[in-house]
């Protein structure tokens, strides 16, 4: 059932958290972008603040009003909390003949993260796959990801770099949270998602919503579906780009592309990382870490003596084609969920939508993917 | 708590053989003997060999998968792990972690004729390919090895190749891009060579291994001799760091070579062999 | 010898001068007959490069004049710039600015005592020798070396070559933890620092006396780091934009670095300079510190100047204490730049002594013009001046090891730049 | 693993520059005494150590030459060094003094820093350690950090090739999780086509970067400055962007050099 929770509220709903030994994690304004820090109190949250987003610009500006979640998305969101940018994996240390190798496990705290988006679950359900639900499951990300506790937030106001209606991962979150919030003028609607969300809300003890504020909630959050603007041209891109891998348009992104690398690493589905190891000056022991790459990166193709991506078209394609097309046979489905981020955060105010329609439009049999 | 799927495992070298001037073979043996009694691998699988302080590189087991005392790993001096591990001596240790990837047909194979075809290097995979069939000799047809090199003087496992020529119902070809007065096989391409091989076009599998055009090649050549295209196998290579299928570095179009592959149908891997990028 | 720089040059010059040195020495009858300290450090033309750039750069740039005391250049830099656009940054970034300074100076000292002086007091001929016998007292200059850098980076990032300072402020305040910690450490190696005053003047220096003047920056209220006027213990009193009134520089044959003469004379600057005429600026500890050591400030012996650096490192960790303990997180970092045309002046205290900047700013916020006097520039002409003394008063017949030893502990007192050099010295004594 | 037992000879050399490389390894700490405890410091002036002409297994070197004495001295390490490192932007392009290089007027230059011109021995132009010897590796940074220092003397140590990184500044600053100050505020950051290592540090501080660690290896430096004109920046100010600390780096000074001839259009 459908709860109402007034604003004031929601601190008290930190406050659960804390009582559980859980860290708060949620979006706050830092250095002109959203991101996500550890949340001392509501007052934190990016109270009154809005975002306007556009290929290769990011700009907050503040409302004044109360609403505290009236902005789409920054920079990261769950990635960097659960797959880190950068952790040591073991570390060896010499002894007489050899050396021996210790696991260094992150320290991990339950953790409860405020205010995650739709497209947010997407790519984490995509990255629990790739992490989780292999032949070898990675145990750092499993340790993170253990005692997670989400609590999603509907987008209302998307960015003009929002496409995750034509993605079909937004705006409206419909699972992978424990309790889902639409923000209305006063308060906001609560869902619970599962065992734990309904605990806490029993914690929380909050009326039911009424028809008139839920209804409001679903209308805000059809709006927001309404007035995304970009699209991509097909859910299943495999066919279409793996047919244009010598189209013109290839070498034309490719004079814009400062191969840099921004896309990926914003990108909360990539999962690229690099391993290596940092020895001690002395020798004694050696660290071997493991870092966000990219297919954009020096190395992240190089074969001894051998370039396979040599040139920065072929590694657009090489994110293009991972992204949106042979993502399906990995995974089955696009790696992309619509948030928007590569564009919005490329230097070079390249729009994946954009470069989309232009290598794909032509393939025939797009509607037919949809 | 979960096995962690990244920790590397010590094993002492027990001989170091130097097969060619960049070349050299390591015999390893686990340190720990809960490892030695637990580790087996299948033909065609690798090991992520770690250089302590340096980094690991995957590299193709070579020994006999029936011989649980040693672990042989045939490796090409070619860069900053690989110097390093050149450099090592008996009784030094390195880390090892795997068997990893999906290694050869062999059971496939059963029953029909086999060419191995191999370029460089790429025979250090096929070698225990080759002895898997020379041991169950019987469960297979004939068994046609080639081997080519650029220059007669890199071709390694000299004796190997002696050996299984002697072996009944089994034909070593050798072939050198440039080779000196003394050099036993034939002078230019591998490929030449397959006019001059005999196998039943019917009951066939080829497996390869090699630089990439040389494959590529190959595999056109032998369809084209009227090999089924689903028994062509190609044992592939790209940048690889975890070989677990995380990292993403070795993804070929959608298959990760780490845990896909290494060894592909030729028809899996078709599509974007030979277009740059990829 | 010398050689007048003419005046109508209105870019004028800035030489650099750590690096290469080689002392030449002729000795007949007794007498020095010609005594050169040649500097070859390659000229980089800094002046020149800064000519057009925007003034925003300037900081930047002019930090690689020089790697150990970058913080000094840029400091100059901004307070000049800032003179021109009629800019007041407040109390939060001079403060800041300060402490950025403290960071420097322990740093920069540490280094000089440790790594380049005492292991000629010592006799021993590097740090690395030193610490076999002295393994203590040269990890507690490690360390704090080591402090002084992180103040560097709490503030700019790294500690050579920083990132954060810029005219108006600084580009980020440090966060009120981050702040917090470093200010924990400091004060637990406060003790460390009291201690290094008393092991500095226990030190075996010779005992010489030299008469010279002191030229150091004084402030009403404190030990001078950013600001003050320009004065001597010989009444020189004046504001720093009349340097080029009472200062000239100029080139001799043998050094790429310029000389600098106040009226025609030799002249100190640099620690000792700073402490003979700012003793009573000290706070109360350090003051006790100070007089502890049993030094009569002021002081006439040169190599008191190491005991000056340790009085001064103490005087620095007790002052970035003492900003870190009111440190609160501003609002802004730096305050709103209008640009604006005109000449004008900065100069602050670097580690080694004064270091003046003059800029001319154009009407596109850009140099016009720029002139930079470094610190060991004007030691020069004191630095062979007191080598003469000194090597009269030791013995010219002393033998030529004994003789180079005492010369390169001279030049090393000074902690010049080309102190790195100078560990290489190509000595030459003629005879006759 | 492969190290010996007598001890590595390595030796620290300056030529044209501020100083600051070396202090990668005067502030190690504690690591200086480790330092000196694993290998022989044949020279290195400023921690005492004195002997030039000394054979050594690695050479590191800072500076660029910029006179006529220093590109004997160069060729003289050269031969006496087994292992030769460039540390920094000057050695390895020729730093921010090569921004004299192509000025025609350079003596006038001279002449109007010093008084008597006749004195200064200094060739017309700034040049990077490669131009005249073999170089072995190359550490960009101005300055050097110690953690590369570091990583190339253990690395050598242990008889493997030094690794390095030529990816783009950004790819850190994600890591660190700093938020982009091209996309978010509009600066002219250099950090896409700058070479990682510094730590991210500019944008980590709110500005940015300036490019002190040279190009990146695929920096795409055409793109960038229409970028730059997008943001408002005048061709003579995107050249200032370019012609900077690494100003003779091969792609900044294309770049550079493309954007005055726009401004002369
Ligand atoms: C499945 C597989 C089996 C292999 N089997 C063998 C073998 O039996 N014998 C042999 O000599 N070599 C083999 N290789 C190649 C070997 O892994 C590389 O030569 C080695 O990684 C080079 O590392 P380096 O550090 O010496 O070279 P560098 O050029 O310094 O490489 C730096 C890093 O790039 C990556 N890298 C570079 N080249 C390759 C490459 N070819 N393949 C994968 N990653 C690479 C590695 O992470 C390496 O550490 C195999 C590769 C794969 C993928
Ligand atoms: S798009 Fe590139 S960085 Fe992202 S997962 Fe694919 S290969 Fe890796
Ligand atoms: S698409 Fe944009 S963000 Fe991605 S690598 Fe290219 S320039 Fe960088
Ligand atoms: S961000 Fe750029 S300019 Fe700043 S320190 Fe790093 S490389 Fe240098």
């Amino acid at each position: 059932m459908t709860r109402y929770m007034p604003r004031p509220a929601l601190q008290e709903l930190l406050d659960i958290f804390a009582r559980r030994g859980y860290r708060c994690v949620g979006p706050q304004e830092r250095d002109g972008a959203i991101t996500y820090d550890t949340l001392g109190s509501v007052a934190d949250l990016p109270k009154g603040v809005r975002d306007s987003q556009q290929p290769g610009q990011y700009r907050l500006s503040h409302g004044g009003d109360a609403r505290l979640f009236a902005w789409a998305n920054g920079p990261q969101a769950l990635k960097p909390l659960l797959f880190a940018p950068a952790e040591p994996l073991w570390r060896a240390a010499k002894t007489d003949r050899g050396f021996t190798v210790e696991t260094v496990l992150p320290e991990t705290r339950p953790l409860a993260v405020i205010g995650v988006r739709a497209c947010d679950l997407a790519a984490l359900a995509i990255q629990d796959q790739i992490f989780l639900r292999g032949e070898h499951p990675d145990p750092y990300y499993a340790a993170r990801r253990e005692s997670l506790f989400l609590v999603a937030v509907n987008c209302t106001h998307p960015a003009a770099t929002c496409f995750c209606v034509s993605t079909g991962d937004g705006p409206h979150a419909i699972a992978g949270f424990d309790l889902a919030l639409t923000e209305l003028e006063d308060g906001f609607t609560v869902e619970m998602g599962s065992r734990a969300g309904e605990q806490v809300l029993a914690e929380l003890d909050l009326p039911p919503a009424a028809a008139s504020r839920i209804e409001a909630a679903n209308a805000a959050v059809r709006q927001a579906a309404a007035c995304q603007v970009r699209t991509l041209p097909g859910r299943n891109l495999r066919d279409a780009l793996f047919s244009n891998l010598h189209h013109a348009r290839w070498d034309d992104v490719a004079a814009r592309c400062l191969s840099c690398a921004n896309c990926t690493l914003v990108c909360p589905t990539c999962f690229c990382h690099a391993e290596g190891d940092e020895p001690a000056l002395d020798g004694g022991e050696s660290v071997h870490q493991r870092q966000w790459d990219s297919c954009f990166s020096e190395r992240h193709a190089y074969i001894h003596g051998f370039q396979v991506r040599p040139e920065i078209r072929h590694r657009y394609r090489q994110w293009l084609t991972h992204k949106l097309g042979s993502w399906h046979d990995q995974f089955g489905r696009s790696g992309c969920v619509g948030c928007g981020r590569c564009l919005a955060w490329c230097p070079a105010q390249i729009d994946l939508t954009e470069e989309a329609w232009a290598i794909c439009a032509g393939s025939g049999d797009l509607e037919e993917n949809n | 708590m979960q096995i962690n799927p990244y920790l590397p495992h010590e094993a002492e070298i027990v001989e170091r053989i130097q097969e060619s001037d960049a070349v050299f073979t390591l015999r390893l043996r686990f340190v720990e003997a809960e490892m030695r009694s637990r580790y087996s691998f299948w033909p065609g699988q690798f090991n992520m060999v770690y250089l302590y302080g340096a980094g690991e590189v995957p590299i193709s087991i070579v020994s006999d998968p029936e011989d649980e005392r040693l672990l042989d790993h045939t490796i090409r001096a070619v860069g900053r792990v690989t110097d390093g591990l050149a450099r090592l001596k008996p009784g030094d240790r390195v880390g090892i972690r795997g068997p990893y990837g999906r290694g050869w047909p062999l059971k496939e194979a059963a029953g029909r004729d086999v060419v191995v075809v191999t370029g460089g290097l790429g025979c250090a995979p096929a070698v225990s390919a080759v002895n898997y069939i020379i041991k169950r000799r019987a469960e297979y047809g004939r068994l046609v090895i080639i081997q080519g090199v650029k220059k007669s003087k890199e071709l390694i496992y000299r004796a190997r190749y002696d050996a299984w020529a002697r072996v009944p119902n089994t034909h070593v070809m050798l072939a050198a891009d440039s080779g000196d007065v003394f050099w036993p096989g034939h002078v230019g391409l591998v490929t030449d060579l397959f006019e001059r091989v005999e196998f039943d076009q019917g009951n066939v599998l080829a497996m390869m291994c090699g630089p990439e055009g040389m494959m590529v090649t190959a595999a056109k050549a032998l369809a084209q001799r009227g090999v089924a295209e689903e028994g062509i196998f190609l044992s592939m290579e790209r940048n690889m760091h975890c070989a677990v299928g995380l990292c993403g570095h070795c993804q070929f179009g959608g298959q990760f070579i780490c845990k896909d592959g290494p060894v592909f149908r030729y028809p899996d891997v078709k599509g974007l062999l030979g277009i740059r990028g990829f | 010898m010398s050689e007048k720089r003419e005046l109508a040059l209105n870019v004028p010059v800035l030489a650099r001068v750590e690096g290469e040195g080689a002392l030449e020495l002729r000795i007949s009858g007794g007498r020095i007959e010609e005594l050169k300290l040649r500097i070859f450090e390659p000229p980089r033309l800094f002046e020149k490069f800064l000519e057009g750039r925007g003034y925003e750069e300037v900081p930047d740039m002019v930090a690689r004049i020089c790697g150990i005391c970058p913080v000094a250049y840029q400091m100059s830099a901004v307070h000049a710039i800032e003179s021109i656009f009629g800019l007041d940054p407040g109390p939060w970034v001079r403060a800041m600015r300060r402490l950025f300074y403290c960071g420097e100076w322990i740093e920069s000292h540490s280094l000089h005592i440790h790594l380049l002086a005492a292991p000629d007091f010592l006799g021993y001929g590097s740090v690395i020798e030193m610490a076999q016998d002295h393994p203590e007292e040269v990890r507690r200059g490690l360390a704090l070396q080591g402090l002084g850098n992180d103040i560097i980076r709490l503030l700019g990032a790294r500690s050579v070559h920083p990132v954060g300072a810029r005219v108006g402020g600084f580009h980020r305040a440090p966060a009120a933890e981050e702040a917090a910690a470093l200010l924990e450490r400091l004060r637990a190696a406060l003790p460390e620092a009291r201690a290094l005053v008393a092991w500095a003047a226990a030190l075996k220096l010779p005992e010489v006396e030299q008469a010279f003047e002191s030229v150091c920056l004084r402030h009403p209220d404190e030990y001078p780091m950013n600001e003050g006027r320009l004065v001597s213990d010989r009444g020189l009193d004046i504001a720093i934009a009349e340097f080029e009134r009472e200062f000239t520089e100029f080139q001799v044959a043998h050094s790429t670095a310029l000389y600098c003469h106040h009226r025609g004379k030799p002249y100190l600057v640099g620690p000792l300079a700073r402490l003979n005429v700012n003793l009573e600026r000290l706070p109360p500890a350090v003051r006790e510190a100070a007089l502890e050591t049993g030094v009569r400030w002021p002081s006439r012996n040169p190599f008191h100047g190491i005991v000056a650096r340790a009085v001064e490192l103490y005087y620095a960790m007790t002052e970035a204490v003492r900003l870190l303990e009111g440190y609160a997180v501003p609002s802004a970092p730096c305050v709103e730049i209008v640009p604006k045309t005109g000449v004008g002046y900065g100069c602050t205290e670097a580690p080694r002594g004064i270091l003046w900047h003059r800029y001319e700013i154009n009407r596109n916020g850009r140099v016009a013009s720029a002139r930079i006097v470094p610190p060991t520039s004007q030691n020069q002409a004191r630095i062979e001046e007191d080598l003469r003394l000194s090597l009269e008063q030791f013995g010219l017949d002393r033998p030529d090891d004994e003789l180079r030893l005492r010369c390169e502990t001279v030049i090393r007192n000074y902690d010049p730049c080309i102190s790195c050099a100078t560990h290489f010295l190509d000595f030459r004594a003629e005879r006759s | 693993m492969g190290q010996s037992s007598a001890k590595a000879k390595v030796a620290v050399h300056k030529f044209s520059s501020c100083d600051g490389c070396q202090l990668a390894f005067l502030n190690l700490g504690e690591g200086l005494l480790q330092l000196a405890a694993l290998v022989d410091i044949s020279h290195f002036a400023e921690a005492g150590a004195v002997n030039p002409g000394a054979q050594v297994d690695i050479a590191f070197v800072e500076g660029s030459v910029t006179t006529p004495d220093e590109i004997e001295r160069i060729n003289l390490i050269r031969e006496n060094s087994r292992y030769l490192v460039t540390i920094g932007a000057c050695a390895t392009a020729g730093g921010v003094q090569a921004l004299r290089n192509g000025v025609e007027n350079f003596p006038g230059w001279v002449s109007a820093v010093y008084a008597s011109p006749e004195y200064i021995k200094s060739l017309a132009e700034s040049t990077p350690i490669k131009n005249h010897v073999k170089v072995d590796l190359e550490l960009w940074g101005c300055p050097v950090t110690s953690r590369q220092a570091v990583q190339a003397v253990r690395d050598l140590l242990s008889g493997i090739a030094p690794a390095t990184s030529a990816d783009s500044v950004c790819m850190e600053c994600k890591r660190r999780g700093n938020v982009c100050v091209l996309v978010a505020k509009g600066e002219p950051c250099m950090g896409p086509v700058t070479r990682t290592g510094c730590g991210a540090l500019c944008p980590g501080f709110g500005r940015d970067c300036y490019a002190c660690f040279g190009p990146s290896e695929r920096a795409n430096t055409v793109s960038l400055s229409r970028r730059f004109e997008g943001l408002g920046l005048l061709p003579e100010h995107i050249a200032r962007r370019f012609l900077f600390i690494n100003n003779a780096a091969e792609k900044f000074s294309e770049a550079g050099c493309a954007a005055l001839e726009k401004k002369d259009e």
